[in-house]
């Protein structure tokens, strides 16, 4: 049973109050990719046993999604962040390198 | 016998005396009893029946790791099987029933005696049962399933009530002995927030009984004293009667709090479920005795030796008149002293030791009591009741030394500390030598949301078993206690006991489990501990192993020449002892049991007869049948009703969505297959979404509202949705977009009146231009209408001419009765979900969730139309141009009529020639909506076939039940008014 | 507008607190740029201020609530609501800005006692006492979304969907049932 | 190695000397340095594999790798429930294969694993899941697979402990499979793992794979805690971690790994017969040989290696089981755990060739491993061992996803286990 700290409204939350909404910065294809970049975006998952960056909804507060880097190996959140960016922020890099000195890094 | 001491006993009250019947008899206790403790003062020591063999089996402990003394408790609608004796509070009227026995407790013959279970070792049923073949189903399981299972069942609805609360905190602590009051005290102090729980109703844990001193004080009197301590802080909550049951991740506890188990029927809750997120949490579970394996170790009268000080201190009930310690540490010598302080016999103590000497030893020898050293039990004589013990050297193999009279046996086999909730969120558990014993190992605890332990273990629980150590341990005062010396770890009985004898040494009493058994699956290469576990069944049976899991493990390590934490333990799952399904569900049932979503006009539909279907948590009138007409006429009726004068509609559930702002045409352009940027003001239009696979989702009609803001109407079930999928693509994929929406579903009442009179209703009502001219089909209007404040879309479902107004919700009920009351001279009639089906059915239009079901394009189903060919993107755009759906081979939307005017079965196949590769018959289509059309007075169906619009004409078979093969022709999916003239009028 | 009413008429409930369907409650949802001074302007006519974050504004019976980083929900008699989007609207005319009507759509209860958070504590997983005085919550009432916050010191005002509204007293009049309370034993 | 038979008789004569001349299960043997086929995962779905490479197509030399202990994973986690009433035909080809390989399977292996054909209902309680359930039986009847769909009454005599005119979702009827049931979870895991080993595979249980051997484009062998070990052919059977060892080879599933939690009550003599599935309000429950009443529900959404799911989902799972069964609340929960299920974008199977040469993987079975574990080794068995599928598998291959041609059972299963 998580908590998590909206990032939008500051208020930590449990999950049954959020809503999960699968990996985080998915880069979309539309009309004119090719099959492979389609597939890869619709299905390709990293589902690492470790450090993940996942999307969650407030959905039962100030209604808006923000972003997870988390380890699903033992649950731990290394921080969460607004959505409305195409890849983890810098600070959030350094928390997760500092709890996991062997992350390779967002591939 | 067992029996009522004339003095003491620090938990009862003999002022009050309590009545309760066991098996119909009628017996008496004091307040402060347990049931356990109570039946011992009657002198009833047999209370139940083993799992598997049936045997007489005896209370052996005083808490929650009794395996043997579960009873039925209660009565009717407050039956509750498999309760646990030595945890439950006695109760005035408390009527209690000994299970797993036929027909009595006394004479079960179900029982099997000692060579008769020599055929049935543990895992026997997967060598055996297998022929015939249809045996085991019919003859063989049957038998095994009416002698296993264990209490009785249930019969009635519940007659309680259950609730849940949550709780914050910086620190709980799990246990309420003088460890975890010491934590406790400690943070309370440093201001933290602190819960304290206690699973029993009293404080202090085993110290009171146990001795020794704390800060200068007894026990008793030191914990009294923190106690009023921690109730005098304000950041401080305790709570007795409260079990911890599980520990999850990021610090989530559940506490499972008894509130009116002992108090049925005065309207409290009987449990209360509590969700704790705590920062830290202490573990002073305490520790649980063990058991000692020897040959008739299960008969009634062998007990724990700190489960018999128990009863004779804190409820002044003697196990028995003479009593025989076995033991392998000094611990259950305290037995010997509460023993012999209360007047009773203690014959002999066998201590498996050669030398065992200290301060408890010497005080019991200078009692006079004979102390048998390097001594063991080799078997116990007696069937339901202990007679006797057999001694012999424990280093040997069983040969009988004398034998010693006595009717209670208490043992000890060494102490476990209680590491349920360190290990249920992923701690890591070491062995300790000393005390032959897991404890918590600090170097890999559980771990929260931070990645930092959340979990302390403290005192006995970690490891810290005597007083002094426990408190130290916890950070509390400076304590004294009887020196103790080294304890041995002794398992087995004698030592090189022969496989007679260890085919009668019990491990798991309820389960029936037996170090043979163990020792059997080893030899089988069930290695690992959780292979034993599940072939054995140790430490399956609702005690959980709480007695037996160590045991067994070093009996299993032993059998395979291996060090105990190489072969580790099984894992310890939630809940720490069973919590009731009632409290799980909390308030969750009945009228609450989920939300029911109401329309303003719900009222109104269940006073007049509706026969409801649920819509996602709506519910919706099906139809309105009266009296003495079914439900096929009722709907029948509406439609004609409908079609032919007046019907009127509850569409309050459809979802309604506003999307406004600069951007807002443009995003919905990629949210919709069709272009609605270009919706003039004032107009509506049919739109269709669908999900990144292409898959149609949702549907319905897009009102152009102003410039810049649009009302999107969509299904019932798909308003939050709908609602959550386009908020996700505004915040995480075209966040620079400028659109806010706002869902404005139940803002608004919304009454779809339609059918021929629908215009004389609405003139009637009067005050706003609905004309043919005014407000032609597919287009708006805002207004007062009648007095209320309403919006009219000229939109149809139906195909017939159709208004849907939306008002207020608060003025929903008023509306729809002022409706009712302005048509009633055109026959305004109300209709249901069923009818509005049927009437879309007729015209051919799809109803999603029935023609589209999640694996439907909207290019199936003939919707080509709505799809823009102009736009470069929409959502589900690219998926379409996949191989497998831009591919004419599809299965497509068509109408069907059977040959003989029948109504085709819902979800039938129509049959192709010949069988795929895996021998299943060829299909080529199959029916998605199918009714009984009162307006053609025939049976209608739409469906999707193969190449289906190519095939019109074309007759298909649809095998159906018992043999029925249904004919149908593929025909126009638009059934009744080809041309809308019924709706454009 | 004479024939409109709350969702349960306001039904009342005594327990150890009082649970009481508030009635008819005007209530206008906005959504804009929060730092807008067009909004700071409008807010001021009203005789309201912008609330900050999870923070409620209220003044002469009307209230700011603040719903999320773009969403204000303001509450004014209901009676005033028409006219307050309409005001709203016109002040926010040059921005960006969703103003909408959603009196309808809701309905709102008052906890009223000593022990009403209590009653709250049974249904929704907050933690009352990291709650200011002047804080809204926005979380899960049992198995539906609503909105908290004390609007005195005994009394906390709770708001959740209309149609829902039957459950969330249901829910509310289970938990303040007497002999419920959760106090701990002495 | 042979393999002793067991029988009653068996037992008996060994019960006179005390059950000490049994021999072991399945050896425990070292890994050899090369094998024709290397298997990772020993749990129901791997040694089923192993055990129709050998007796269907003559394949022995097969290890079988595990990195804890076989049967350790989803197959020793599950609710034990056997079905094949599927909507669509390939998940019906296969289900059904399986659950017909179920009726001998004791015979077979000579191990009980007590598969016991009950019965299963699937409650129909909306119109809409009514329409959906008596699509299935339509859908059945055409496949070979026996359902019928039956009236609410029968369902009464069927579980006569339900309630089927409850307020708020009263019983319409079900979707019944009389040779449904369960078996034995454990039983299926050694009795596959026994007569693998009978036949010379090799079972190497607490054995991890740290990494995946290619050259060229074909698999060579595995990096493991016991050495490296060389193989022909590799199967990855590894359910929730086929995420990872997809990642060892350098390639990516359409995989999500998600806890899945179940619960038992305590035990209670016998009451209900059928194993009922409420798909409704998300709850399913059968009683075991033992009495307990067997719980499950519904998945968390989120990716998680634990083995612990969030309580919520009990919560819910078990209120909605008291308004279909209120007798249960008196009940006590005596133990809950979490298994770790790989659910695919489609919610059907993987069983494909991938875009390394010789490596094969069987996933994605989501909530239905158990249930489909003798067909999808038999199906798995001919995929490995004729390097491409057969009928049963031939429409689980990966390109389905690229193509967009799924295999959804959502419309009829709804998730159900």
């Amino acid at each position: 049973m998580l908590t998590l700290t909206c990032p939008c409204c500051g208020m930590t939350v449990e999950e049954t109050e959020l809503a999960p909404g699968g990996e985080a910065h998915l880069k979309r294809f539309g009309p004119g990719s090719s099959d492979a970049e389609f597939e890869g975006y619709l299905f390709a998952r990293k589902n690492p046993r470790g450090v993940h960056f996942e999307r969650w909804r407030h959905a039962y507060g100030c209604g808006k999604w923000f972003l997870a880097a988390r380890c699903t190996a033992t649950l731990e959140v290394f921080g969460t962040y607004p959505a409305q960016t195409t890849e983890p922020p810098a600070s959030i890099v350094a928390a997760i390198k500092a709890r996991r000195p062997d992350w390779e890094g967002l591939k | 016998m067992s029996t009522r001491l004339a003095t003491g006993g620090r938990l009862i009250d003999r002022t009050k005396p309590l009545g309760f019947r066991f098996n119909g008899k009628r017996l008496k206790g004091f307040a402060g009893d347990t049931l356990a403790s109570a039946l011992l003062g009657a002198d009833q020591m047999l209370v139940g029946r083993s799992f598997k063999y049936h045997r007489p089996r005896g209370i052996i402990a005083s808490g929650v790791e009794e395996p043997n003394a579960l009873v039925g408790l209660g009565t009717g609608a407050r039956f509750e099987p498999d309760q646990r004796t030595t945890t439950t509070e006695l109760f005035d009227g408390a009527e209690t029933s000994s299970q797993n026995h036929w027909p009595s407790l006394e004479t079960d013959i179900g029982v099997l005696n000692n060579w008769a279970y020599r055929f049935l070792p543990a895992g026997f049923y997967y060598k055996t049962f297998m022929f015939p073949r249809a045996a085991w189903k019919h003859v063989f399981e049957p038998i095994v399933r009416q002698s296993a299972g264990l209490g009785k069942v249930p019969t009635e609805r519940d007659a309680d009530r259950y609730e849940h609360a949550y709780a914050f905190c910086d620190l709980l602590v799990v246990g309420g002995g003088v460890a975890g009051l010491s934590a406790a005290l400690e943070a309370g102090r440093a201001g933290k927030r602190v819960i304290v729980w206690e699973q029993t109703a009293h404080w202090g844990g085993r110290s009171p009984v146990d001795g020794g001193q704390i800060d200068g004080m007894a026990p008793e009197d030191w914990v009294a004293g923190v106690l009023e301590q921690l109730a005098a802080m304000p950041n401080g909550s305790l709570r007795a009667r409260c079990m911890a049951a599980g520990l999850y991740d990021h610090g989530y506890v559940l506490g499972y709090e008894s509130v009116g188990d002992a108090t049925p029927g005065d309207g409290r809750p009987r449990h209360r479920l509590w969700r704790v997120r705590a920062g830290q949490i202490v573990t002073a579970t305490g520790a649980i005795e063990r058991p000692l394996a020897f040959a008739g170790n299960d008969v009634p009268g062998v007990m724990l030796a700190s489960a018999v000080r128990d009863y004779v201190v804190n409820w002044a009930v003697s196990p028995g008149d003479r009593t025989v310690i076995v033991t392998n540490n000094d611990d259950a010598y305290r037995t010997a002293l509460v023993l012999l302080d209360a007047g009773l016999v203690v014959p002999a103590v066998l201590d498996a030791r050669e030398t065992p000497t200290g301060e408890l030893i010497e005080a019991v020898r200078a009692r006079g009591v004979r102390v048998l050293a390097g001594r063991g039990v080799a078997k116990v004589k007696g069937g339901k009741r202990v007679q006797g013990v057999q001694v012999c050297a424990q280093a040997g193999e069983g040969a009988v030394l004398e034998e010693i009279g006595c009717d209670c046996v208490a043992m000890s086999g060494g102490w476990s500390p209680v590491v349920h909730l360190w290990s249920h969120c992923g701690g890591k558990l070491l062995w300790d030598e000393a005390n032959a014993c897991f404890r918590p190992d600090p170097s890999r605890p559980p771990t929260g949301a931070d990645g930092a332990a959340m979990v302390r273990a403290v005192g006995a629980a970690n490891g810290a078993l005597r007083l002094p150590e426990a408190l130290a341990d916890a950070g509390g005062p400076p304590a004294v206690a009887a020196a103790e010396g080294p304890m041995a770890p002794v398992w087995v009985m004698p030592q090189g006991a022969p496989p007679a004898l260890r085919f009668k040494a019990f491990l798991d009493y309820q389960n029936d489990v037996k170090v043979s058994d163990v020792q059997l699956a080893a030899r089988e290469g069930y290695e690992s501990v959780e292979h034993t576990k599940r072939y054995t069944t140790l430490g399956m049976a609702t005690d959980q192993g709480k007695l037996s899991n160590i045991n067994g493990l070093a009996i299993l390590s032993d059998a395979l020449g291996q060090a105990i934490p190489v072969t580790g333990t099984t894992t310890f799952r939630p809940p720490y002892t069973p919590i009731s399904f009632g409290a799980i569900a909390g308030e969750a049932r009945g009228e609450i049991f989920q939300p029911l979503r109401r329309t303003p006009m719900h009222e109104w539909h269940e006073a007049n007869g509706a026969h409801w279907e649920p819509v996602g948590l709506w519910r919706r009138p099906y139809s309105y049948p009266r009296a003495g007409e079914g439900l096929r006429d009722a709907v029948n009726r509406e439609i004609s009703n409908t079609r032919n004068s007046l019907g009127m509609l509850d569409a309050s559930t459809l979802g309604k969505i506003v999307v406004k702002g600069p951007d807002a045409g443009k995003f919905l352009d990629m949210l919709y297959t069709n272009m609605m940027s270009t919706l003039p003001v004032g107009k509506c239009r049919y739109g269709l979404m669908c999900n990144e696979n292409g898959f149609l989702m949702d549907d319905g009609v897009v009102v152009r509202l102003s410039e810049d803001s649009w009302l999107c109407h969509t299904t019932s079930g798909g308003a939050d949705r709908i609602h959550g999928w386009m908020e996700d693509w505004l915040q995480c994929e075209w966040w620079d977009w400028k659109v806010y929406t706002a869902n404005l579903t139940e803002q608004f009442a919304q009454v779809a009146i339609v059918g021929p009179n629908a215009r004389k209703l609405l003139e009637k009502l009067g005050g706003m231009d609905v004309s043919k001219e005014a407000l032609p089909f597919m287009t708006w209007a805002e207004g007062e209408l009648g007095g209320f404040r309403a919006r009219i879309f000229r939109i149809s479902f139906s195909g017939e001419l159709s208004y849907e107004i939306a008002v207020p919700a608060s003025e929903g009920m008023a509306f729809w009765k002022a409706c009712l009351a302005a048509g009633e001279e055109f026959g305004a009639m109300p209709y249901g979900t069923e009818a509005l089906h049927v009437m879309r059915a007729e015209k051919g239009f799809i109803m999603i969730g029935d023609e589209s079901d999640g694996t439907v394009i909207p290019q199936d189903l003939g919707l080509g139309w709505a799809i823009s060919k102009k736009k470069e993107d929409y959502l589900g755009k690219r998926a379409q141009q996949r191989s497998f759906m831009d591919n004419p081979d599809r299965w497509q939307l068509v109408g069907l009529e059977t040959l003989d005017g029948s109504v085709l079965p819902d979800g039938v196949y129509a049959v192709a020639e010949g069988h795929n590769p895996n021998g299943q018959r060829n299909v080529q289509g199959r029916v998605t909506s199918t009714y009984f059309s009162p307006t053609l007075g025939k049976g209608i169906a739409m469906g999707l076939v193969h190449r289906g619009p190519d095939r019109m004409g074309e007759v298909l078979d649809f095998p159906a039940d018992a043999g029925k093969v249904f004919r149908a022709r593929i025909v126009d999916p638009v059934f009744y008014d080809k041309d809308g003239e019924k709706q454009n009028v | 507008m004479s024939d409109a009413v709350s969702a349960l008429e306001g039904r009342t409930s005594q327990g150890f607190a009082t649970v009481q369907e508030a009635g008819l409650q005007g209530m206008v949802s906005l959504r804009c740029d929060l730092a807008s001074k067009a909004l700071a302007k409008a807010l001021k006519e009203l005789g309201l201020s912008l609330p900050a974050q999870r923070r409620v504004v209220a003044a002469s019976g009307r209230s700011a609530l603040w719903m999320s980083p773009d969403e204000l929900l303001i509450l004014v008699p209901y009676a005033e609501a028409a006219a307050t989007v309409a005001a709203l609207e016109k002040a926010l005319v040059k921005e960006h800005a969703l103003v909408v009507d959603v009196s309808d759509a809701r309905a709102m209860f008052r906890v009223i006692g000593e022990k009403a958070e209590q009653v709250l504590t049974k249904l929704c997983p907050v933690d009352f006492d990291a709650l200011a005085a002047d804080e809204v919550r926005r979380t899960r009432a049992a198995q539906v979304a609503a909105a908290l916050w004390r609007s005195d010191k005994d009394t906390f005002s709770v708001v959740c969907f209309r149609s829902v509204a039957g459950y969330v007293m249901g829910a509310l009049e289970h938990s303040a049932r007497p002999g419920s309370e959760l106090v701990a034993p002495a | 190695m042979g393999m002793r038979r067991y029988s009653a008789f068996a037992v008996a004569r060994e019960a006179l000397r005390f059950h000490q001349g049994w021999e072991r299960a399945w050896a425990s043997p070292a890994p050899k340095k090369r094998y024709d086929v290397v298997i990772v995962g020993a749990g129901g779905h791997g040694l089923a594999t192993a055990y129709y490479l050998g007796k269907n197509f003559g394949i022995t030399n097969v290890a079988i790798i595990e990195k804890g202990w076989l049967g350790g994973g989803n197959t020793g986690r599950n609710t034990t429930i056997i079905r094949s009433n599927y909507l669509q035909d390939p998940s019906a080809a296969i289900y059904e294969k399986a659950r017909a390989l179920y009726e001998d399977l004791s015979q077979d292996l000579n191990y009980n694993v007590m598969f016991s054909p009950r019965g299963l209902l699937m409650l129909g309680q909306t119109e809409h899941e009514v329409r959906g359930y008596k699509r299935t039986v339509y859908a059945n009847n055409l496949q070979g697979v026996e359902t019928e769909w039956i009236g609410p009454e029968r369902v009464k005599e069927l579980v006569p402990i339900i309630n089927i005119d409850g307020p708020r979702y009263p019983v319409l009827g079900a979707l019944y499979q009389a040779r449904g049931g369960t078996a034995r979870h454990d039983a299926v895991a050694w009795g596959y793992a026994r007569a693998c080993s009978a036949m010379g595979m090799d079972i190497i249980q607490q054995c991890e794979v740290t990494g995946i051997r290619t050259a060229g484009g074909q698999v060579q062998g595995v990096d493991t805690t016991k050495g490296v070990i060389d193989c022909g052919k590799l199967a990855i059977v590894v359910a929730g971690h086929s995420s990872v060892l997809a990642e060892m080879a350098g390639f990516r599933l359409p995989i999500e790994s998600l806890a899945l939690q179940a619960l038992v009550s305590e035990p209670i003599k016998p009451c209900m017969d059928v194993v009922v599935m409420a798909n409704t309000v998300h709850g399913y429950m059968s009683q075991s040989d033992k009495g307990e009443m067997v719980i499950g529900g519904g998945t968390d959404g989120f990716n998680n290696y634990t083995q612990r799911g969030s309580w919520h989902h009990v919560e819910e799972t078990v209120r909605a089981l008291i308004e279909t069964f209120p007798m249960i609340s008196r009940l006590k929960m005596l133990r809950q755990w979490g298994g770790i299920v790989d659910m695919t974008g489609d919610r059907s199977p993987i069983l494909s060739a991938t875009p390394v040469g010789n490596i094969f993987v069987n996933c994605g079975w989501g909530t239905g491993g158990f249930k489909s574990i003798p067909g999808s080794g038999w199906a798995m068995a001919e995929l490995v061992a004729k390097g491409s599928p057969g009928p049963l598998a031939a429409e689980f291959g990966l390109d389905r996803f690229r193509e967009g041609r799924f295999i959804d059972e959502s419309v009829a299963a709804g998730g159900a286990p």
